[in-house]
């Protein structure tokens, strides 16, 4: 085992990826010498030439494009978008072409590539630049959605995206990047479509994923000092969700929190809570909450922008609250 | 390779195929049989199929929503495209395509596209593996004038033109994105002046002369081949068809403009042109022309005769293994 | 009263809208003398002209953008994207700016327009015409959303939308355009955010919208005759929702069915079910059922087309089946 | 307008004032006093005040995310743009759009933008609103190099060519996109070029030179309102300024670069012309210079004694009424 941030994380599962497969590619703004917005690239086309770490020009639409042909083609490219708010210049070459070719084609072509989009709110940068916009994805059949929400999870699932045949939806949380966590020294991976019990518990499932988790492991040491045992689960993928280990902690516990940032409305949470209703109705004992963003823009001002997220507080009244149903 | 009989007759061939199929899924449309839409390249026939001919082993086509004559020009076989405007489980795409969607990456189609300028995007990147991988190959890229309005076609010209990239953008400037005419959706004369922007290479020709179609593409073909860059064509034509199976009022256009179009015809003028250099007789054409209807009606028993997909399958093509 | 179609209605709305404020203009692709896609806008510029009703090229980001541009101005744009799949393509500028501008400048500025959307499939258009992505379009605060199931809403929601100062997503169903239903003679406007209880009953609560509204009238005739008293909430705004018309249904009924055809996960069904599961628990006899889309994309072939959206029998044996339960 | 000295005098102040303003912003992140990120715009004073001095009354802005600048030379008020770096409910945004998002339409600046190129629709926007409303104004749509390369500008270029629309497209090409070098990031060597593909005139100006911005600008800026259409400029200027408050290395160019272009500092030359040609003395300079040394603490305090919005009041602007 070895210490390293979240940044270092992804960084190691590219390398490690790019040197086994010299199909793999990373095309991106400023991801060369300048090393990327959030310095997760930061020296790799010192080791891997331009050739293979490609800087572009602001051109979200085309970049997307550009890597669906090359995924089509025969390449692995890894897109990174300097924010995900940006891949809303994406959604067509995303959704219309890259998610569906396989099945348009019946399977007479696929699209292994990934796109790498750091999310959520919490450094100031207000509205454009703060969203968490991972539902959006989940909506979308053929492409794959992960969140990894410490630095064994963001090489391990990197590396299974990398190999993964199909479009997967990367979301990194910005206030992870220099998060610190063990990692093995020989190769692993993070399946795609599995969930983590970060925490084991009995008496509420906290449903959780990205930067959240950290904040709902917090919430769980205070509420155990005053007797609530909660069961965490790291969602790690929301496209395709792990229903078993889901339904399975929550027909254990009878209650259901989920938390994330991103806004309430129409948010997985949502997806969840539905799953939830549907499937684990009788071992109910209380209504399923959600405790999510809220429904505004993200504001600029550093209070405001506090409090239109979910945090440790909060989620700890939460849970106190749904034990009290 | 400059353009033998034999690739003359096989190029008719093509045409010929592509205009009777045309007419014929018209035809089975109006008649209430084929679902869906289309969009026919009624009068394209040169423009598209010539182009497709000036290609070699390896290189690609990204097409569009018109792609019917595309699939034709780089060798898909009839019955498999007739299967898939059936929807049959025996469609180049087992029926879940459609009409915009035929695709066949072995025959070198990187698909047709229900996003108009989608391929675009595709293109680029099926050129940078190229590149990359330092095949002697290019891809051919087909948008319409309308196509040339969407922000990616600007995105994507400045990226192959920055990355050198092996991919000839071919703009079939057939006068009308649907209704509107390329006069009205953009303030210059010639569609290949855009190249400029992106300090790309271009050339214009006549999209209803099939010999100069193949002359002219073959040529910026080599030119991209060779590593020099990506180039932009303008093929002028005129999209005899509606737009659509639904474009049936068409106030937008006069009868006399169409008329005037018709009087070019790319097919009459490639059989007169056969026949001036003696590249064939009136008979061999004949000939053809008996064979595509032999082959067509074949074709269509095939698709009738080909089982619907079956619903269980469904979900087996979402992700690949 | 009189009878007219769906595409009428909507027709004119826009016509006395535009009589009525010249500030309202049309913008759209092939919606001058070809009359639109959907013939929704046929011979509105024999009557308006070409600076009202304005054909554009193609080019769905900037249509978006100056849409806005136009808007925070003081015109009220009407804006026909000619497949909503297109929508894509404007992502950026309806979430990142239209849908923000109010927030961010403290509500210097609003931006009154109108996006329509045509939705569904059913006409063998496949993949990349016929998705109905209504459930982005509610993940994003600032934007309203809207989804009229016959004439009347049709008419008096575009009469509504087009005086909201807010950006609002007008989703249309295809195959309803030729759908006929009653309208009044006299002006009216039917209210954003309010859904519409389309057949009383007592044993089931069916929340739907849009086309999926005429089928489940159809399977509640049917349930009828087996003796079941379906209730049938017609939602027409998606965003904000009528959260009390659909709990106070749930809280009488005790039992859910929501109906859809957007792909079911991630889909607003996820949402309705979670705020029921949320606000109705207490009251529940049986899981909140979602029946919706199949998680695929939409294929072309006529048979699978029909099988990847709740049809009229689908939805009488979901509802049985809910019963049962 | 041509520009008289009491004109020279005012685009001297506001020039000053933002330096002054950049550096002190610059300083106070640095001290970790101010939150967020931002883009400040040391070098290019001429070129984005200058610009903005050649507009009249009902005229309007739309900014970049570099837009600080832009909003002195639009005529906003120093403590409530530095009130909105504060976050403050002071600020022109209530302190809820920050740094990228000043906008403020009683003066013209219909706002940064978080989004690069995501000003070009709304100037588009806004310029069709005066053709429609047969008012006599145009937009000036702020840009930079690297936002050229976005779809939406050759979409926006478009529309407004083929509408003869009264808007100016200001490119400031400064030499990068962040760490794009604009030589890398197209194939051309004037980005004026590409006002070509649509038609449209344009014109290359020195925009470290604020007396030609200014003149320049006004001719453009004139052409347009008569009705002719719109125009692109292109700005020559330089970015002295790393790119944000977090490009602190710079690995992408070299010191020496960035000393040639301090060479040019437009502030020092406009000192200069101003001196040569007796617009002002060394003493009026230096008391103006004093003044807004004076006037920016004054924002400053300001800020400082404002309010944070409340969280209560989140929820009020959401949707407008
Ligand atoms: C992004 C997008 N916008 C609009 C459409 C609807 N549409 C299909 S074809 C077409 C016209 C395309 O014109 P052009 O590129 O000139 O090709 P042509 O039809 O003339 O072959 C339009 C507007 C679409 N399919 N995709
Ligand atoms: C659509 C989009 N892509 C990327 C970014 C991140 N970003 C912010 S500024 C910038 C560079 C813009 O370059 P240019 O247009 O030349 O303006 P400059 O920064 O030089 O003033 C980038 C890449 C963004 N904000 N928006
Ligand atoms: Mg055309
Ligand atoms: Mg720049």
């Amino acid at each position: 085992m070895k210490e390293i941030t979240y940044k270092e994380a992804l960084r190691e599962a590219l390398s490690e990826e790019m040197t086994r497969d010299e199909n793999v590619i990373l095309m991106g703004e400023d991801i060369g010498i300048y090393g990327g917005n959030f310095q997760v690239t930061q020296d790799l086309v010192l080791k891997f030439g331009e050739e293979r770490v490609i800087d572009t020009p602001l051109s979200e639409a085309a970049i997307a494009g550009c890597a669906t042909g090359a995924a089509m083609s025969g390449l692995r490219p890894v897109v990174e978008v300097m924010f995900s708010d940006f891949v809303t210049l994406m959604m067509d070459n995303l959704v219309n072409q890259a998610a569906k070719l396989s099945f348009m084609s019946a399977g007479k072509v696929s699209v292994p590539m990934v796109v790498r989009l750091p999310m959520g709110c919490g450094t100031g940068a207000a509205a454009q630049h703060s969203q968490s916009l991972e539902a959006w994805m989940c909506h979308v059949p053929g492409l794959k959605v992960v969140f990894p929400s410490n630095p064994y999870e963001a090489k391990g699932l990197m590396k299974a995206a990398v190999r993964d045949n199909n479009p997967v939806i990367f979301c990194e949380h910005k206030l992870l990047y220099d998060a610190v966590g063990n990692v093995p020294q020989e190769e692993y991976l993070v399946q795609i479509g599995q969930a983590n019990i970060m925490k084991k518990g009995t008496q509420l499932s906290v449903i959780t994923y990205g930067y959240s988790v950290q904040k709902c492991l917090q919430a769980a040491m205070q509420l155990r000092v005053k007797g609530v045992d909660v069961e965490i689960i790291d969602l790690r993928t929301l496209l395709p969700l792990d229903e078993k280990t889901i339904i399975d902690s929550v027909k254990k516990t009878g209650r259901a929190l989920i938390v994330h940032e991103a806004v309430k409305t129409g948010g997985i949470g949502a997806e969840i809570a539905a799953l939830i209703a549907e499937k684990a109705f009788p071992y109910l004992k209380a209504p399923v909450m959600r405790l999510a963003g809220k429904d505004v823009p993200v504001p600029f001002n550093k209070n405001l922008e506090q409090a239109v997220v979910p945090q440790v507080a909060d989620i700890k009244k939460a849970a106190e609250r749904l034990m009290r149903k | 390779m400059s353009l033998t009989n034999e690739k003359t007759i096989n190029m008719y061939t093509k045409m010929i195929t592509a205009r009777l199929m045309e007419e014929m899924i018209g035809q089975l449309f109006a008649g209430g049989i084929l679902y869906g839409t289309t969009h026919l390249g009624i009068g394209q026939e040169a423009s598209a199929i010539a182009a497709c001919m000036a290609l070699q082993e390896g290189d690609k086509i990204t097409l569009t929503h018109r792609n019917h004559l595309g699939c034709i020009g780089i060798g898909m076989e009839l019955k498999y495209i007739m299967a898939e405007m059936f929807g049959k489980e025996t469609g180049v795409c087992s029926g879940l395509g459609g009409s915009m969607h035929l695709l066949d990456p072995d025959k070198g189609n990187l698909g047709g596209n229900g996003i108009v300028g989608g391929g675009l995007g595709i293109a680029t990147g099926a050129a940078l593996k190229m590149k990359y991988k330092r095949e002697n190959n290019v891809v051919l890229c087909f948008l319409g004038d309308g196509a040339t309005n969407e922000g990616l076609f600007h995105e994507a010209m400045n990226l192959a033109s920055i990355w050198k990239l092996p991919v000839v953008f071919y703009v079939e400037n057939n006068g009308y994105a649907v209704s509107m005419p390329t006069e009205r959706s953009m303030n210059i004369h010639d569609i290949a002046k855009r190249a400029e922007s992106y300090g790309m290479r271009s050339i214009i020709l006549d999209g209803n002369n099939a010999v100069d179609v193949y002359n002219l593409t073959f040529s910026a073909v080599q030119y991209v081949r060779e590593g020099n860059g990506p180039m932009l064509i303008e093929s002028k034509t005129y999209r005899i068809s509606g737009h659509s199976k639904n474009d049936t009022e068409q106030r937008y256009r006069d009868a006399h403009e169409i008329e005037q179009w018709n009087a070019k015809c790319p097919i009459k003028r490639l059989e007169e042109y056969m026949l001036k250099n003696n590249v064939a007789t009136k008979e061999m054409l004949k000939k053809i022309n008996a064979q595509v209807t032999e082959e067509l009606k074949e074709a269509i028993l095939f698709s009738q005769n080909s089982l619907e997909p079956a619903v269980e399958d469904l979900q087996r093509y979402v992700y690949a293994k």
